[in-house]
């Protein structure tokens, strides 16, 4: 474990052979490897220093590339494909590049009985981006994560893994204005590579059979557009027909008969 | 008269009497075929002409073209004889057989004063067609039917005979215009009910028809005697069981149904018409008969013949003839 | 002995009134090929394969109809279908399909367990020939032409997976076959075509 | 094996039965007992528990919650309830929560039928869905490797697979990735899921996830016509199913049982069952005239062979014909091609048709032994790619048990467990000796370090220790061959004798029985100038192979699942074959061959009753030991040839199974980087590999950094690239050859 190499990254990074993004990565790892060390030597299994060592890499790069996993199953001697499932299981982290300010309003009961719905529509106009976007200039990344914890003073927020209480639009635009003028208290991330839209790995391999093609995502339960769900929910709400739509078992055993006179009319 | 010779009127006679009959025939296997399905619920043969008129034509062509088989094991020359030996029996007794009179004579080709016994003699020679035919096909469902007719014809014929005696005694003539003009009066079926039943039942054991068809019994026999026979040859077979048919019943019609006499003194309607009309009777008779009973065993049919029919007819021609000597 | 013999001679007068008796009957009988009968809605006669309105085969090969048929007169053999060459919804399609005519009992068993509702029997019921081979249809006789399918694959994805085949079995009707067919008398001929495909 | 101590058993009482199971079974075993099933679907035997799927709930008395039966040991007085209402409750909401995204396309799913989610539906199900959102939608058809498809919408994340690709195996490279509704089965981003055992995933997954490429849509579990067989590709005698329909072997099925496969199948084993139908495989005799082959009849060949025969016989005598096979055939087979020739006086009789030179241990032992063993030395080329289920034995043994092992020669073993590597007999850790129970693998090749080590394993033994040896070798039943007799005795040569002999034009009739020493044979210019001087060679085989270029007449014979009869695994077990598929109509098994060869010959052969006997009861006696070589000239910095085995290598079956094009290896010479970079050249160019006047050409180059200096490993038993030219260690020196410049461009690196 003790000969990761600089020159074994090679290529590892992707959508780049530029040879400065080796050296630089080369150098982050250099400079990461006593700490790592020193974290590996805590415990009695290498493996369980996992963790650590990615949290160790996502502060140095700002988010957890390639790489950086790659280097990771070097140094505590796993297979890659191990790094990468522990690595995907985490939402915190990042393995496409985020930006500097991670703004993460809460949506649990507590939140939205105290109007979070509110705060979060706010954000929305006032960021310009949707759940699990990136603003183009690469300054935040919004999302709507579950409970934080914090209901007593709902609606709360996390920047940067630090809680804001007490959300209102107008602490919000005051935070905001802070964060662009840099005069936030709040530490900026690190950010090594510019951010895309979003940083969620969608787990498409383009291998696919006849039937397959196009499927946005597996966020989608309804399909398209829907990754919170929440817009099926409204969808049943708004339409109760929609329930009555699919017939269960239950159903066709009771009204049968309705069902079937329906489908006739229908032809 | 005097001016066209004997031999020609003759054979002028044979033409039309020949041509009647084989149309009779050809019509009224058409007839049995009809009245078996009508009974059967089925509309029978429908598609040759209008309802099925033309059939007989059809059948005839499809015989005429059928191939001519002769097995391997056949004797050639019997076998190739056999059908026309039948043929010939089934036809010789329209020679004799008075049709109708008028003033001018007899409607017949030739009238014999034996002719009763011609008619028997001729009948005879018909077995000899199909115990030929069984027998010379080389093939052991022919020879069993043959066995079968042969058995089948010794103990009917006696039977037969012996009922016909009684109408003779009654008529004391064995000339078949004799016996009609004697049923002037009284139809002999009257006197003689009970020969009447015996000859039914004897002529249709005669024909070798249903239900005493076990000369050719299809479910156990393959066709019998004329399993081997196929086209022109079965064809004959054919033939002669209708004319053999179409025999009895003119004869049952001359011995006791009083020939061409008219009933209740309808004597406006010539008697020709009354003859078809009982001799038709007859042959619906039979085909009813076949639509409605079942074959015998064969064990049963002998049994029958000798054992009750045989009986009954000796029976009855004694008593005949003792009522006749009482009378006298 | 006596009593016996008469009661046999009457048995068998009885016989001959029965008989003369159908004489007078009207016949049942039906002209079969001048004149053909309506049948029953649901008549079970010869199969097909049916398509969906935009031309794919409903039959995805699953082979449900072949162990469903008591008689084994069907053989499937599935087949993959590939973007180039897409012949039914979803990933399966069968690459053969054969159904043996002289062995079906017309049970429509096969129709009972499609869950796509491919396989239907037709009231088509003529379809002698000389040769047993020919009994035995194969998809390009029994697959409808192209024009002539009927409905849409339920639950469609963007790109004509059915989500789910269990809701297509869910909503398994046999209101159309019922109606698929004309099957009318025309003069004194029944006619038996399948609907949509004349003119 | 030792005595087990003591165990100490439990009372338990399952759904009003009382059990005694040992103490620390589990539930879901002990319940096994009394036939109640439990159902499962992440526990495995051979896998053990995960407490992943929870449909094993059971109810435990003075438990207040149900537990899960796969993963609670039973203590003493337990009782238990298998199929009381709440466990039947618990198991329809675990039931409802798994099918919740799982798709419902049964009707073409290839699991359907044999699907444990349909079946326990079924049992436990609640039969409708409430869910009204549509489901989750995930790709359906993921290429994970070049056997496997993954249908993420389907995989109910189990684990089966994982935990196969872990602890069976210990690959390691399938893992479960993301989290929630979005969790699948994947590899690390870029790697595809090459394994010699992937096969087995399909079988282990409960749900039609994971399928393979070859059985895909091909057909529904109820209509494969099933036979139990033994595979007869290598020498582990593994047992398996056939499952054919129409007249086409369409998958294979691992049994689940422990003496010989464990349970698992490699993928050879399983995968290699399209050839039967292959349209160039012969159907009829197929005679020499000239460069053509003509078809002739079964009566005409046998005369011709018989004459061929006889003539040898009567004007060279009996010395001038000889007989290879055996391996490839069965006991009955075997012993009938001996006796048969032996009869004529014949004694050039041998089943050494490759490198492999011996394959019956001194000393044998059974897998379990071998499981059970505390070092396992290797010797030679390692068993992972001759006899890969075995291999999982030593895997097993090693993680599990805690077993060592030590590979000796200059091959490492290929497999991903700890192991100990050296280069000679003399580098052993002395105290790798130390052990009580002490397995030896030897590869049947070279038996230098059997010698040297002649006088150790008899000082073990004479100290009571459990030794025990297994030759995994290449041909499947060479231990068969020699049991029954295939082996030179009384003066006769065997085959390298006999190969010198034809090479001075000694031999007029040479008869192969299903061996290819073109492609495989140690010396292959050997056994090309002999088989090229030979004036009558008669081969019986499936295909025109290598050494059929040599043939005057090729006889169709009987592939593996078209047999009947009896063989002996590398253990010394007789397995029995059933015959599975329908030979050809032109094609005669060996036996019959032999048969009809004795007929035309008037030669009495044993009835098949005694041949059946003969075939079950194996001869012991001594066999010849391997052959010693002398090392190999050179010096230490020479560059040395490195022969590779592989599964997918071969001339035969695997050449002509159109499905296995992906994954048969490509001529390819590894190399390590410095020795590359010594040698000039980089991957992707072609190299020729040169010893002397002989030379391999056209490899194309790959460098790993596994591969070890100054070595160059090639592949054996490749059609086209017959690495047979070249000894195994020899010195060679490696040209460049300037390719074409499309060709490195063109990926051509690729396999």
């Amino acid at each position: 474990m003790s000969d990761v190499r600089a020159a074994d990254y090679v290529g590892f990074e992707t959508g780049t052979d530029d040879a400065a993004e080796r050296e630089r990565f080369a150098a982050i790892v250099e400079h990461l490897r006593p700490e790592c060390e020193r974290v590996i030597a805590q415990y009695e299994d290498a493996r369980s220093a996992l963790l650590p060592i990615l949290h160790l890499f996502q502060n140095e790069q700002g988010w957890v590339s390639p790489a950086a996993l790659r280097a990771c199953a070097q140094l505590i001697d796993v297979p890659l494909s191990v790094v990468e499932s522990t690595a995907s299981f985490y939402t915190l982290f990042f393995r496409r590049p985020v930006g500097r300010y991670m703004l993460q309003p809460c949506r649990g009961v507590a939140c939205i009985i105290r109007g979070a719905e509110e705060q979060m529509a706010h954000f929305r106009e006032r960021l310009g981006i949707g759940h699990l976007e990136t603003t183009d200039d690469g300054l935040f990344s919004y999302e709507e994560v579950e409970c934080l914890a914090a209901c007593d003073r709902a609606p709360c927020m996390q920047v940067n893994l630090e809680f804001v209480y007490d959300l209102t639009n107008e602490s919000i635009d005051a935070m905001l204005g802070e964060m662009r003028a840099g005069t936030c208290a709040i530490a900026r991330r690190t950010q090594t590579s510019p951010p895309r839209r979003t940083w969620i790995i969608q787990q498409d391999s383009g291998k696919k059979s006849a039937g397959a093609q196009d499927v946005l995502s597996p966020d989608d339960p309804g399909g398209i557009g829907d990754r919170s769900g929440k817009d099926m929910l409204r969808r049943i709400e708004r339409d109760p027909e929609l329930l009555l739509a699919r017939p269960t078992r239950e159903r066709l055993v009771r009204d049968g008969v309705a069902i079937l006179d329906g489908e006739a009319e229908k032809h | 008269m005097n001016a066209v010779p004997l031999w020609l009127i003759v054979v002028i006679k044979s033409a039309i009497v020949l041509f009647v009959v084989i149309t009779t025939f050809a019509y009224s296997m058409l007839f049995e075929r009809k009245v078996m399905a009508w009974m059967q619920l089925r509309p029978g043969p429908n598609r040759v002409g209008p309802w099925g008129l033309l059939q007989p034509a059809a059948d005839a062509a499809k015989m005429l073209f059928k191939e001519d088989l002769t097995p391997k094991t056949a004797d050639p020359v019997i076998y190739r004889l056999a059908p026309f030996i039948a043929l010939f029996a089934a036809m010789g007794t329209f020679a004799i057989i008075p049709f109708s009179e008028s003033p001018a004579g007899v409607w017949s080709v030739g009238d014999v004063n034996a002719g009763i016994l011609f008619v028997f003699a001729l009948t005879s020679i018909g077995v000899y067609g199909i115990s030929l035919a069984g027998w010379a096909s080389g093939s052991k469902f022919p020879l069993l039917g043959s066995v079968r007719a042969t058995a089948q014809m010794i103990s009917y014929e006696l039977s037969m005979t012996m009922s016909v005696v009684g109408v003779l005694i009654l008529a004391g003539t064995t000339s078949l215009v004799g016996i009609v003009h004697a049923q002037y009066r009284l139809w002999f079926f009257i006197p003689q009910l009970v020969g009447f039943g015996i000859y039914l039942i004897t002529a249709v054991a005669e024909t070798n028809r249903a239900p005493f068809d076990l000369v050719e019994a299809e479910t156990e026999l393959v066709g019998g005697f004329h399993t081997e026979y196929s086209g022109l040859r079965f064809g004959l077979f054919f033939i002669a069981e209708y004319m053999n048919m179409i025999t009895v019943s003119c004869i049952a019609t001359l011995l006791f149904l009083g020939g061409w006499n008219a009933p209740f003194g309808l004597t406006f309607i010539p008697g020709i018409v009354w003859f078809l009309i009982k001799g038709g009777l007859f042959l619906f008779f039979y085909i009813w008969l076949r639509a409605t009973l079942p074959r015998f065993r064969y064990d049963r049919l002998m049994a029958f013949g000798w054992k009750v029919l045989l009986p009954v007819a000796t029976l009855n021609l004694m008593a005949t003839a003792a009522v006749i000597a009482a009378v006298r | 002995m006596l009593r016996a013999v008469i009661a046999g001679f009457v048995a068998i007068l009885a016989g001959f009134r029965t008989t003369f008796g159908y004489l007078f009957v009207k016949k049942p009988t039906i002209a079969y090929p001048s004149i053909k009968k309506q049948h029953a809605p649901r008549f079970h006669g010869l199969h097909e394969l049916r398509r969906y309105a935009d031309g794919k085969e409903r039959c995805i090969g699953c082979e449900l109809c072949q162990i469903a048929c008591p008689a084994n007169a069907i053989v499937v053999v599935g087949a993959e279908n590939t973007p180039a060459d897409r012949r039914s919804p979803g990933e399966r399609y069968a690459a053969r399909y054969e159904i043996d005519e002289l062995r079906c009992i017309f049970c429509g068993l096969c129709e009972e367990a499609c869950p796509t509702d491919a396989i239907v029997l037709t009231p088509r019921f003529e379809m002698s020939d000389y040769r047993r081979g020919s009994f035995v249809y194969a998809k390009d006789r029994l697959l409808v032409p192209p024009q002539g399918g009927v409905g849409s694959a339920p639950d469609e994805r963007p790109n004509g997976i059915p989500a789910d085949l269990g809701a297509v079995a869910q909503q398994k009707s046999t209101v159309d076959i019922a109606t698929g067919y004309d099957a009318t008398w025309y003069g004194r001929a029944l006619k038996t075509e399948r609907r949509g495909l004349a003119g | 094996m030792t005595t087990q101590p003591s165990v100490k058993t439990v009372t338990v009482t399952v759904d009003g039965v009382s059990l005694s199971v040992p103490e620390g079974t589990l539930l879901v075993e002990a319940a096994k007992q009394i036939q109640e099933d439990i159902p499962v679907y992440c526990y495995h035997t051979k896998l053990g528990p995960a407490g992943l799927c929870r449909i094993c709930l059971v109810e435990i008395e003075k438990m207040p919650k149900l537990q899960i039966a796969c993963n609670t040991v039973v203590t003493d007085g337990m009782v238990v309830h298998t199929a009381s209402d709440k466990t039947m409750e618990g198991r329809r909401a675990v039931l409802e929560f798994l099918l919740l995204n799982h798709p419902l396309d049964c009707p073409i799913c290839d699991k359907g039928g044999e699907c444990d989610l349909q079946d326990f539906s079924m049992a436990y199900g609640q039969g409708a869905s409430r869910k009204v959102e549509a489901k989750v939608a995930k790709p359906k058809a993921v290429d994970l490797g070049p056997t496997i498809v993954l249908d993420e919408e389907r995989c109910i994340v189990c684990q089966r697979c994982v935990r196969f690709d872990d602890i069976i195996t210990q690959e390691r490279s399938l893992v479960v990735k993301d989290r929630g509704h979005r969790d699948i089965i994947a590899t690390s981003t870029e790697e595809p899921y090459v394994s010699d055992f992937s096969g087995n995933v399909t079988e282990l997954c409960p749900v039609g996830a994971l399928t393979s490429k070859t059985y895909r849509f091909k057909s529904r579990p109820w209509d494969l016509n099933r036979t139990k067989t033994t595979c007869t590709q290598c020498s582990v005698g593994c047992q398996l199913y056939v499952d054919e329909r129409y007249g086409d072997v369409l998958r294979t099925m691992s049994v689940a049982e422990d003496e010989t496969s464990d349970g698992w199948l490699c993928d050879r084993g399983r995968y290699n069952i399209g050839f039967y139908n292959d349209p160039q495989r012969i159907a009829s005799p197929l005679l020499r005239r000239g460069d053509e082959w003509e078809q002739i009849g079964w009566d005409d060949a046998v005369a011709l062979w018989a004459r061929q025969i006889r003539e040898a016989r009567d004007t060279t005598g009996p010395e001038s014909i000889g007989v290879i096979g055996g391996g490839r055939l069965l006991n009955e087979e075997a012993f009938l091609l001996q006796h048969l020739f032996r009869s004529l006086g014949v004694e050039n009789l041998d089943w050494r048709a490759g490198r492999q030179t011996v394959a019956t241990p001194v000393f044998s032992g059974t897998y379990e032994e071998l499981e059970a063993a505390q070092t396992i030395l290797v010797f030679g080329v390692p068993p992972s790619q001759t006899a890969p289920v075995m291999d999982l034995r030593i895997r097993k043994a090693v993680v599990q048990r805690g077993a060592r092992l030590v590979t000796v020669g200059p091959h490492s073993s290929g497999s991903s467990v700890t192991e100990t590597h050296v280069r000679r007999v003399a580098d052993i850790p002395s105290d790798a000796f130390d052990a009580e129970r002490i397995a030896v693998v030897f590869d049947g090749i070279d038996a230098t370090p059997m010698r040297d080590l002649h006088e150790r394993f008899a000082e073990l033994k004479r100290a009571g220790k459990s030794l025990i040896g297994f030759i995994p070798g290449e041909q499947p039943n060479a231990r068969g061959a020699e049991a029954m007799g295939m082996l030179p005795r009384d003066g006769g040569r065997g085959t390298r004798e006999v190969f010198s002999a034809a090479k001075d034009g000694g031999i007029r009739v040479l008869s192969l029985f299903g061996v290819n020493p073109a492609l495989r044979f140690a010396d292959g210019a050997l056994a090309t100038a002999a088989l090229e001087r030979t004036p009558f060679i008669v081969l019986s085989e499936l295909f025109l192979t290598d050494t059929a270029r040599f043939a005057s007449l090729v006889l169709p014979a009987h592939g593996p699942f078209e047999r009947d009869g009896h063989v002996l695994d590398m253990t010394g077990r007789v397995q029995r074959l059933f015959a599975a598929h329908a030979a050809p109509g032109g094609a005669l098994s060996d036996g019959e061959m032999l048969v009809a060869l004795a007929d035309a010959l008037d030669i009495e052969i044993p009835s098949p009753s005694a041949l059946t006997a003969r075939a079950r009861a194996p001869e012991k006696r001594a066999m010849p030991r391997g052959e010693i070589r002398a090392a190999a000239p050179g010096g230490e910095a020479a560059l040395r040839v490195i022969i590779r085995s592989d599964i997918f290598a071969g001339g035969g079956t695997v050449y002509h199974d159109e499905r296995l094009e992906e994954l048969r290896p490509r001529p390819i010479a590894t190399l390590h980087p410095r020795t590359a970079q010594a040698l000039g050249v980089a991957a992707g160019d072609l190299v020729d590999v040169i010893a002397g006047d002989r030379a391999l050409r056209g490899l194309i180059v790959r460098v790993a950094d596994a591969a070890s200096e100054g070595t160059i490993r090639v592949v054996d038993g490749l059609p086209g690239a017959p690495a047979n030219v070249l000894f195994d260690g020899e010195e060679v020196q490696v040209t460049k050859l300037e390719p074409a410049a499309p060709l490195a461009a063109a990926g051509a690196v690729a396999g």
